[in-house]
């Protein structure tokens, strides 16, 4: 399933004019404040009916003003997970929850109401109402009402950012199941660079209401051009398998058979996952490194060296297991006599890479 | 400074007594004020205060409760005019008798009687009277609708929704869709008096040529041109 | 030996124009009511040719002194009426009956409802019924599970208004449909009888009393729905 | 030749009852105005001791038949009477002035001005105005800045539906201060006298008619008005 | 200045009771959603009476319910930064932002309209009403509107959740002036160690409405017992000395004799700077390390070796710059045969201090 998308807009004094495929799985909308990701997303929700514009899911037209469609709202069959959770003052937590639960078509997919409680926390909220609920909680609410609803299409415009470390990497993993498993396309606002590279399939860097870049994450994310946040949030994508899982609580990889170690995740030997390495905490040796801490090195040749805005460089190193950038100051590049074609190896701690930029 | 005069009057009295006004304005010089309202709110503001000088009301009782206090002054009260109550029909109407065993319920033929508020409005008051004396009431009572006046019963009868109303004979004389088929005899009821009389309170010193002028030929005129009876004599 | 508050001084008639107004004034109120709500939720939230049209003809009976509405009522309404005669032939009377009085205390007791009610709709904030929507809500549900709700104090507020308006109503009731004890004479009509004549004030101020006691009963319980109804709405 | 429609037909005295009126009313809204907007909010935020009966009394002249709101005007404000006498003395006259007319159909409009108002600051989310009050500002400027601006529409369709009950009001007014042209004779006493003789339709026809455009006007102008500041509030 | 505060309350379920001082500079009050952290600030502003307490700024009470003292609201003298940015819906951009200013006392210190709107980036958009703002445009308003009121005091309830990384950084050197210069004491709540990490002067960490630790940050960052969000945002506060700026953009500085390199930092030569060293970042070797990448190099001896939950264990070194810690994964620390008493070095990237974990 895949979610083309083509919108022109204005606001005054802002002109979005945006395109872009969002094929299955988690599409990340990534951009500064006022760059036009929630402005994308009501479009698509029907909330907003754009100057000019063409939006459907596979064969499914939702909107095409130049033929005149634009299916309601309520038939957009969507979860929205608004930037301001949006709860019904009137309603309990239970009653928001189950709002879009009447009106889902009998026959759709549905989520278990308490699985997905349980997973929010808000067990013991059900019975009160949103204005008793603390920020964070009135959010998760918010989440599991989305998801309630047998959506064919989610959408979730910052859905984690009210949340503290500890939540977020208790639901994160229930977006990566509905990628995964579910095949619901979900359109993703995110500023958190770790969010995005955990979730994304696809990758939409938008700037000032133009998408400057679109992609499989693990192109986009490790292009330091098109990271409109700037360089410091860089990385790597590495596709790895899981060869066995030790009994000191660490798993054992193999990223194009160069052996890494990380705290257990957990997929079964032979799964396949996904690790970000953001480039800021890669070390580079020219020597093979003995007696570190850290247990993942990776040897590889300088592919490319790219200087940045202030004292720090980019080197983007191939090797065995796929690109890994690494971000230096240029005065280890010099001292190191980095250039292009030079051997040399990327040391990663474990421990920088578990558990959420594994996935 | 043109000196005024305010006249408390039945508003029933209204065309008669804009022309009054008028003659009486263009004779003397000095300009009338002329409110109408019924009988029992003017009596009332009477009561309270108000500063009328003269008051003309389309029945005895107020004006009695007001000599009684002391609001007017007793000397100065005269019965100005008279008035009959007749049965109205909508145009088209056979005539009819009125008198004892007429069976004005049989002549309703299901309809209803429209009167003014036969307890509190004198055209009412008049009516029910006359309908006893007549021996029709208690056949007729559950039929009769009461309205707020005498002009609204009128309408009643006028729109089609009463086939027959009791009203005054001056309401009857310039509506069209109404006309009169009967009057009720002057003995079937208390006699219809318009009284008027120079407020207590008032020091008005046109009061007196006032309530002559309305005694007088032109006013007279103007009364007979709207169907009233005029007693007083000059 | 009986006060002028006690009822035996208060004639039958005077009892059953209790009961009559209080018939008339719920009626008037519980038929008008789905009405209202909708000619509210169409003022506050479309636009539509003739909306300024409606929108007068709804305030009209509160500009126009409530006698001339009964004259307009009793002209179209009536039994040779344009609309009455039809009716009336299908055996829908409204002249002389107490429908009739209910049907003058709603009309003149609508501009306060609507007005009230589009308040309300005016301060629901569209955003709650764009998020029902997204979860699949179709209008007529948005309205009934998140609108509606959220305007009930309104919706109340106006239904309170409405009824005290109908218990007061005389002018153009009285017009329509006469005065005719037990079946049009409502509370006003009988106190604006007991006023005209002298030495009816005892009686009258009697009826005031019991008039003033049941629209103050309506009214303090609809204050407490009414609040408790805000509470939940505002959630606390 | 002058069909019933033009001027011509009307005897001056009723140009004079359009204009006064029109005096009578907009001063019955100006000054009831304040007074509405801070019963509306002591209605809808304080809790006082005699909330109850300030509210019954505000609905009061709803319930009563407006005959009856007169006549206790009368009794009270009048020359004689326990409020009005002390006020004549220090020269306030109401009694069979326009001012009394004014002060009549102020009160029988009040509960309609409130009840509008009212709903407004209900709807007002009391976190602006914690945020207001966080800001360093005092009460009475939270409610000028923030609370006032925003229920601004509700203000105004108080006023409308006040300036509309005003321009139709008669029966506490011809009750309390007469009907005396060019000082007490409003619209609709004029249009009850001229209903109350023979011949009298037309003039009443062509008053009913002025009085329905100058208040359809007011309602245009303020639906207009109303639209707009709404729109301002809701910040769109 | 120093801010006291003492809040017992009680809501159906939640019971908070909680004591803490809140010395000059920023607190941060740390905890998990649903904690009570905006209801305990509620409480100092006044927006919630609690069922007991007592709140004072040094001599000034603003509550105290045992004496029957309660300072309204708007004598409190805030700039409250609300988790919902609660703009005023009727008002522009710019009246927003100077609607405190006209409550402040003539002769309060004023925070400069121009400077504070270029900061925030919110220049364009004086003439606009709320509505037509994206979420985090919302925020960066609110921001400003506390700002300019001249507050003695500022509570901040996660006022940069909805913001992008490049924004934050924009708006963070902000705080820290506040907290630095303008001596006007803070309540903040955040979830994000980086900024926790970065701002406070003193972390107060709430867990179900209880104060399981408060002190200086540099203690309770530091201890990896009390850090509420886990042992994996552990990480140490060195206290250092501009030395000078290097040509290559990098600054180099004395942290207990010890040479550090960190791209430039905005303090001239000889002035004090604090760094977050986050625990997952930091290598150890027991060798010193020779031609690696990473500039920084910290000798130091074990002092306490923690086991944590899963396969990983925190080092705490004892260092001339102090106390920094690691975290890595038990194989390592069996590797490595590190004890108690051993020596060895830290290393640390140069790029991962930089910028945000400086203040
Ligand atoms: N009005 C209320 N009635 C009942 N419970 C409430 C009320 N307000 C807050 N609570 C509860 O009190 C607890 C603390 O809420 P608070 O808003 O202080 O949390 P918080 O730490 O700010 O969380 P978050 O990070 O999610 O904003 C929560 O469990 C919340 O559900
Ligand atoms: N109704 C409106 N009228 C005018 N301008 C608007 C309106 N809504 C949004 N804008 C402007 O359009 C731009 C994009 O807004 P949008 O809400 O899509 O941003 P966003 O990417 O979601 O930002 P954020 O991360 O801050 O939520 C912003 O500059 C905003 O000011
Ligand atoms: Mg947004
Ligand atoms: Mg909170």
């Amino acid at each position: 399933m895949s979610v083309s998308v083509t919108v022109q807009h204005g606001f005054g004094g802002f002109n979005l004019d945006a395109a872009f495929e969002a094929p299955a799985g988690i599409t990340v909308l990534f951009g500064r404040s006022g760059s036009g990701k929630t402005t994308i997303i009501n479009a698509v929700a029907g909330l907003l009916r754009p100057d000019a514009g063409r939006i459907a899911i596979d064969d499914w037209v939702l909107l095409d003003r130049a033929a005149g469609v634009s299916l309601p709202v309520h038939r957009r069959r969507l979860g929205y997970i608004f930037q301001d959770a949006r709860l019904f003052p009137h309603l309990n937590v239970r009653q928001n929850l189950l709002f879009g639960r009447f009106f889902a078509p009998r026959d759709a997919p549905r989520a278990d109401m308490g699985r997905v409680v349980e997973m929010l926390g808000i067990g013991p909220l059900l019975g009160r109402r949103p204005a008793m609920l603390s920020g964070g909680e009135r959010q998760r609410v918010a989440i599991g009402r989305a998801l309630l609803a047998s959506p064919r299409l989610i959408l979730a415009d910052e859905p984690l950012a009210a949340l503290d470390e500890g939540r977020k990497a208790e639901i994160l993993p229930y977006f990566e199941r509905l990628r995964d498993e579910v095949a619901v396309p979900i359109l993703y606002v995110s500023h958190a660079p770790a969010e995005v590279a955990r979730l994304a399939t696809t990758v939409v860097a938008l700037e000032d209401g133009r998408v400057t870049g679109q992609g499989p994450a693990i192109q986009i994310l490790g292009d330091p051009n098109v990271m409109p946040t700037g360089v410091r949030d860089a990385g790597a994508l590495l596709q790895a398998v899981v060869v066995r899982h030790h009994d000191d609580g660490l798993s054992e990889l193999s990223a194009g058979g160069v052996a890494l170690f990380l705290p257990r995740v957990p997929h079964a030997p032979g799964g396949q996952l996904r690790l970000r390495i953001a480039a800021s905490e890669v070390i580079l040796s020219r020597a093979r490194p003995e007696g570190l801490s850290a247990l993942n090195i990776l040897p590889g040749v300088v592919e490319a060296i790219r200087d940045g805005d202030g004292p720090g460089a980019i080197v983007s190193l191939n090797t065995p297991a796929g690109r890994v950038l690494a971000r230096l100051t240029r005065r280890s590049v010099a001292a190191m006599a980095l250039a292009v074609g030079a051997e040399c190896h990327a040391i990663v701690k474990t421990v920088a890479i578990a558990p959420e930029n594994v996935s | 400074e043109q000196a005024r005069l305010t006249v408390f009057a039945a508003a029933s009295m209204k065309n008669a007594m804009d022309e009054i006004a008028a003659g009486y304005e263009a004779e003397t010089g000095n300009a009338v004020d002329v409110s109408l309202a019924g009988s029992s709110a003017l009596a009332r503001q009477i009561q309270q205060g108000a500063r009328a000088d003269i008051f003309i009301s389309a029945n005895t009782d107020w004006m009695d409760r007001l000599e009684a206090g002391g609001q007017i002054d007793g000397d100065s009260r005269v019965d100005l005019l008279g008035n009959a109550i007749v049965l109205v029909a909508a145009s088209g109407a056979a005539p009819v008798e009125i008198a004892p065993g007429m069976d004005l319920a049989a002549l309703l033929n299901g309809g209803r009687l429209a009167m003014a508020l036969v307890d509190a409005v004198p055209a009412g008051i008049y009516g029910k009277a006359a309908l006893q004396s007549l021996g029709e009431w208690d056949s007729v009572a559950p039929m009769v609708a009461q309205a707020d006046n005498v002009r609204a019963a009128l309408a009643l009868v006028a729109t089609g929704a009463a086939p027959m109303g009791i009203v005054y004979a001056t309401d009857a004389v310039a509506e069209d869709d109404v006309h009169v088929i009967g009057t009720f005899p002057e003995d079937s009821h208390p006699p219809i008096i318009y009284p008027a009389a120079r407020v207590a309170g008032s020091d008005n010193p046109l009061d007196a040529g006032f309530l002559a002028y309305l005694q007088g030929a032109a006013a007279r005129a103007a009364f007979e041109r709207q169907g009233f009876v005029v007693l007083a004599q000059e | 030996m009986g006060g002028w508050l006690t009822p035996d001084i208060l004639p039958p008639e005077a009892w059953r124009a209790v009961a009559l107004s209080l018939k008339v004034s719920l009626w008037a109120v519980l038929v008008s009511l789905p009405l209202g709500i909708f000619t509210a939720y169409a003022l506050a939230r479309w636009r539509f040719p003739g909306r300024g049209l409606v929108n007068g003809l709804v305030h009209l009976p509160l500009i126009l002194p409530p006698v001339v509405t009964g004259y307009i009522l009793l002209l179209s309404m009536g039994p040779q009426g344009p609309i009455g005669g039809p009716l009336a032939r299908i055996g829908v009377v409204f002249a002389f009956h107490w429908s009739g009085a209910a049907l003058a205390a709603g009309i003149m007791a609508f501009p306060l409802m609507v007005r009230a009610i589009r308040l309300s709709i005016e301060a629901v904030d569209p955003k709650l019924e764009q998020a029902a929507a997204t979860l699949g809500a179709p209008r007529l549900w948005v309205f009934a599970s998140v609108t509606l709700p959220m305007i009930l104090p309104g919706v109340i507020a106006g239904a309170i208004l409405a009824f005290a308006k109908a218990m007061g109503e005389f002018g153009a009731t009285i017009t329509f449909v006469s005065n005719i004890p037990g079946q049009t004479q409502t509370l006003p009509s009988a106190i604006y009888a007991f006023l005209q004549v002298p030495g009816g004030e005892g009686a009258a101020v009697s009826l005031v009393v019991i008039s003033v006691a049941v629209a103050m009963g309506a009214l303090l319980l609809s204050e407490g729905i009414g609040r408790r109804v805000a509470r939940r709405v505002a959630g606390a």
